[in-house]
């Protein structure tokens, strides 16, 4: 799916514009309050840009004029599915039901939906997890299960905001190497303020200037 | 209070058919009012912590109404609604539904009075519990009533239990509102604080005894469904 | 109607009654007996205070006799519209003083509730044992200054009972209710102010010669025997 | 009900002398008992919801209490402990301090079934809030004092505000335990919903006028100090 | 102030040693779930170990036998500030409240609270949000609060956990001098996954193994 964007939000000074094509993934760098998250939040549909427009494969996501008046798709319709900041694990279920959760809502039966969410684990080496409360994570921890959840929503647009900030030097290289595996072919965008995140994972980039 | 009633007499009296009567009467009473409750009160705690419209504050005053009226004037309120010749009343009784002194009679001023305590207690759960969540389930493709169901309303389930069990000790001890709205007839409205009262009227201790069984269904309601305590501080992550 | 069976099987009705709280043990009582000398007639009681009673009425709860604590309330009722016929008075009731057991503030007649420091409560002049209270006030020339005015006298016995308040004017009833817990003294001038409780068939009855049948019976002598008995008097 | 009220004489009655007596009785009892309540309320709270010990769901039961007990059977009860005869009210006696038919009276039966309300409210609050942020400003040298009032309380300033108006509002509603165990004279102990029931004896249309009255001025407090409406769910970091 | 520790946590299977001279920096690193926030906690005194010993200046922090009886410290009186993984900014105090916390609780007047507190702010290039609610950050700013929170607490021993993960390249730089500047003798434990991090910063390292 190809994407385009474009969007104001001036609470917030921020402004920008970018096209990415099917199957591609966009890096965005740029210092801290630079806009990278607003960015995701308006394109996930969990904020109301003052005007702007954005399209997934020509499908219309929001497109508001300057009064802000026009068309709005609320999130759970945009097969956009995003990774925020911070983990936002849900609190009251497992690990593994955490990961499950999107598959469940796509109207996967149970044990097909535990199978995926299992398999994701795996995939992030975080199985010995399954059963706990994210509670009981260690931040690391919590990252990688928390990537393992927007991983297996397997939307048509993946946004990744700083998805290996907290995770030891190791486990970055292991992770990077699955993220190159799995962006393959879907488009996404990532932010992240490490070259090799960008460098690696990323065909385009988009440099926000800070303040 | 204990000292005022003497221990045989007590069993007799607690046992007695109208005792009982009035104990069944008001558990059932209690427990349908209270699901009723959580049926009515969660969509209205919905509307009002996570939608903003006109006329918001005057809707959530309406809900709380119940908990400043005077039972018995709740009961004269809901005689003009459902009563006989009440506005909604006399539409029912057209259909041959006539609800007053009823045990319906009984559930609707029972869930009248419980119904602002089940809304305040989740409301405020919902609000704290902020949006979160919501947002980002939605990303993951959940709509509305996925999120509802798996996110919002685990999220407040504490807040949905206490303001139940809130509901439901109300809803236990409401006198005033059934008395003027439902009458008070053995088995059918005569609920165990109605019982109590009556009791009053002639054997101020047998009263006494019947509010202890009264305090002791309470107490087990209560105690058993308390939050469970949590470990004391620990854990910075 | 309650005519027409045979020894076939019985069938089942009901007789809605409304009445005072005052009369709740001697009409549960005498409801019992009348149920056994009418096999299938089910009475149903509803006791709430009077003026409660009315309101409901009032509002369309379907009953078929009102008894009422005052004739006050029931003038409300006949002026509604709801009764069949004349009420009748079926039992009085005369004003008394009760003090606390052992009679702390020794208090021996209605006079001596003026007294300095004695806590007397009353009824509120608006509910009917107050007006009565007031009569004898009048007529005795006392005024009192009542600590509190109560909506009922039950409120009145429950100062009186648990020792908060020195005495409390109140009906010969409640003392008897009372039993150990109150002493009585008398007020001379009692029959000055005399409660009368009225009863009456209702218009909305179903039935209104059970209705008549169940006020006879409370009318009768063994009804009368059993109101004796929780300090009622004659009519 | 407004139907049944014409308003030349509505006005009449509520600015009788006996109406205005009640309505200021009732609103100074009710904003003595609200401040009753959080000062008693508040540390009981903090203790359900921040320590845990052996009979801590018996406490909890014990505080409930007054939810579930009928008004007329807590008035009782408070008979028991405060009265002339009661298990402290024989010692205040003897110090000369009588709480029988006083204002005081009515103020403590207020608190006695509004206390409830503050402190479930807030134990909610408490626990929702967690105590990650207790545990941080300890390290940054806060002591508990300090904790407690900086930190702990602003973060349940909501929970602690709407408890208040809960127990506000059932203070101003509170009739049964008020005239079992303080009594019923005009300016000392009649309330406003106790000046309705008596008014109800003669003049129902009159009682209602004052029920309206109740109702204006709880819907005032209740909605003036409603939790402002936060705009719609916005933002995820 | 030199620290020694040992401490024992089985719940978490973690269990660790070692000695920190005065005005030392000690850094940990390890994967995730090691134990390295563990360690940090248990030193603040928000997480009480099976058994162990800790003390600061040869004064006792905590010492639990095998049956966990014995002295326990609590946390305002150890002398000890902790930089969490989260920021947890305190969310009903603006920016500048939350950095004058420290010295207002140290017995500050609320002028002089406010002057230290801007100076920290003016150190860490966070003046501009003085008067922000913290949820109205982005992940780096609110970050840099936390981080100008903990050292306005000036106290005996610092422990930061991986204090500069979502602040930008630039940032990283910048705060990283400034880091040096402060921690020079003062004790502290600082937790990374950035070798840079460890190798400009600390003077011993502890390398915790993973599992
Ligand atoms: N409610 C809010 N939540 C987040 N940021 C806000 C909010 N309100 C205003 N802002 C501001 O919007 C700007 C953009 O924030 P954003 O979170 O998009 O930055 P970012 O590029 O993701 O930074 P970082 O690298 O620190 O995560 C920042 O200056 C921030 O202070
Ligand atoms: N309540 C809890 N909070 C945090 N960790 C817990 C908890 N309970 C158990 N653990 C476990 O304790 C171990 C140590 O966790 P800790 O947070 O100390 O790791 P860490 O070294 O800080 O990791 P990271 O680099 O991911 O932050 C982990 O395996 C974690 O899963
Ligand atoms: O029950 Mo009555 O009508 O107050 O005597
Ligand atoms: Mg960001
Ligand atoms: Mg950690």
């Amino acid at each position: 799916m190809s994407l385009t964007f474009r969007a104001r939000i001036p609470e917030r000074e921020v402004e920008a514009e970018f096209e990415l094509g099917q199957g591609r993934t966009l890096g965005i760098t740029g210092p801290n309050g630079a806009g990278k998250s607003t960015i995701l939040g308006v394109l996930a549909g969990l904020l109301i840009p003052a005007s702007g427009r954005g399209t997934v494969g020509g499908r219309v996501l929001f497109d508001l004029d300057d009064a802000g008046r026009g068309t709005w798709v609320p999130p759970h319709r945009r097969g956009v599915t995003l990774m925020a900041q911070r983990p936002l694990l849900f609190p009251h279920l497992t690990v593994l039901e955490n990961v499950a959760f999107a598959p469940r809502s796509r109207g996967l039966g149970r044990s097909a939906a535990r199978d995926k969410a299992m398999q994701w684990l795996e995939d992030l080496s975080a199985t010995r997890f399954a059963d706990r409360r994210p509670e009981a994570l260690s931040g690391g921890q919590a990252q990688r299960v928390a990537l393992a959840r927007a991983l297996a929503a397997e939307p048509e647009v993946l946004l990744l905001d700083e998805p290996l900030a907290p995770v030891d030097a190791g486990g970055k290289t292991e992770l990077r190497e699955l993220l190159v595996r799995v962006l393959a072919g879907r488009t996404a965008v990532v932010v992240s303020h490490d070259p090799q995140d960008v460098g690696e994972l990323a065909q385009e980039v988009l440099e926000l200037g800070g303040r | 209070m204990l000292l005022r009633v003497d221990l045989s007499s007590f069993w007799g009296l607690i046992t007695s058919e109208s005792s009982l009567a009035a104990l069944w009467l008001s558990l059932r009473t209690a427990a349908t009012s209270t699901v009723l409750c959580v049926l009515l009160g969660t969509p209205l705690a919905l509307v009002l912590a996570r939608s903003s419209f006109p006329g918001q504050r005057f809707l959530r005053s309406l809900i709380l109404l119940p908990l400043v009226l005077p039972p018995v004037v709740g009961g004269i309120a809901l005689l003009h609604v459902y009563g006989r010749a009440g506005l909604l009343g006399q539409h029912l009784e057209v259909m041959g539904l006539s609800i007053a002194f009823t045990t319906t009679a009984v559930v609707i001023a029972q869930t009248f009075v419980s119904l602002p305590f089940l809304v305040v207690g989740l409301e405020g759960a919902l609000r704290s519990a902020g949006t979160q969540y919501e947002g980002l389930a939605a990303t993951l493709g959940a709509g509305p009533g996925t999120v509802l169901r798996r996110i919002t309303l685990p999220l407040v389930l504490p807040g949905l239990a206490s303001g139940a069990v809130l509901a439901f000790a109300r809803s236990l001890g409401e006198f005033g509102a059934t008395l003027t709205f439902a009458g008070s007839l053995q088995g059918v409205t005569r609920t165990l604080p109605l019982e109590i009262y009556l009791q009053r009227e002639t054997d101020p201790d047998a009263a006494v005894a019947l509010s202890l069984v009264l305090v002791a269904v309470a107490i087990a309601v209560v105690g058993l469904s308390a939050p469970r305590a949590r470990a004391a501080a620990r854990g910075v992550r | 109607g309650s005519g027409g069976g045979d020894d076939a099987t019985e069938e089942e009705q009901t007789l809605s009654v409304f009445a005072a709280a005052s009369l709740t043990d001697s009409f549960e009582d005498l409801a019992g007996e009348f149920e056994e000398q009418h096999p299938g007639v089910d009475v149903e009681l509803n006791f709430a205070g009077s003026s409660t009673l009315v309101t409901q009425l009032q509002d369309g709860a379907p009953a078929d006799v009102f008894a009422s604590a005052d004739e006050a309330n029931m003038d409300k009722a006949v002026d509604a519209g709801l009764v069949n016929g004349e009420p009748s008075i079926f039992a009085t009731n005369l004003l008394t003083i009760a003090v606390p057991a052992g009679n702390p503030a020794g208090i021996t007649s209605f006079e001596d509730l003026a007294g300095e420091g004695v806590n007397v409560v009353v009824c509120e002049q608006r509910v009917p044992c107050g007006a009565a209270t007031e009569r004898i006030e009048e007529i005795t020339g006392t005024t009192l200054s009542p600590v509190s005015e109560e909506s009922a006298v039950t409120d009145v016995m429950g100062k009186v009972t648990s020792g908060q308040a020195d005495a409390g004017v109140v009906y010969k009833t409640d003392v008897t209710a009372a039993g150990d817990a109150v002493e009585e003294v008398e007020i001379a001038q009692t029959e000055e102010a005399i409660n009368r409780y009225p009863i009456a068939a209702l218009e909305s009855s179903a039935d209104a010669d059970l209705a008549r049948e169940f006020i006879d019976f409370i009318q009768g002598s063994r009804g009368q025997e059993r109101l004796a008995e929780e300090g009622f008097g004659a009519p």
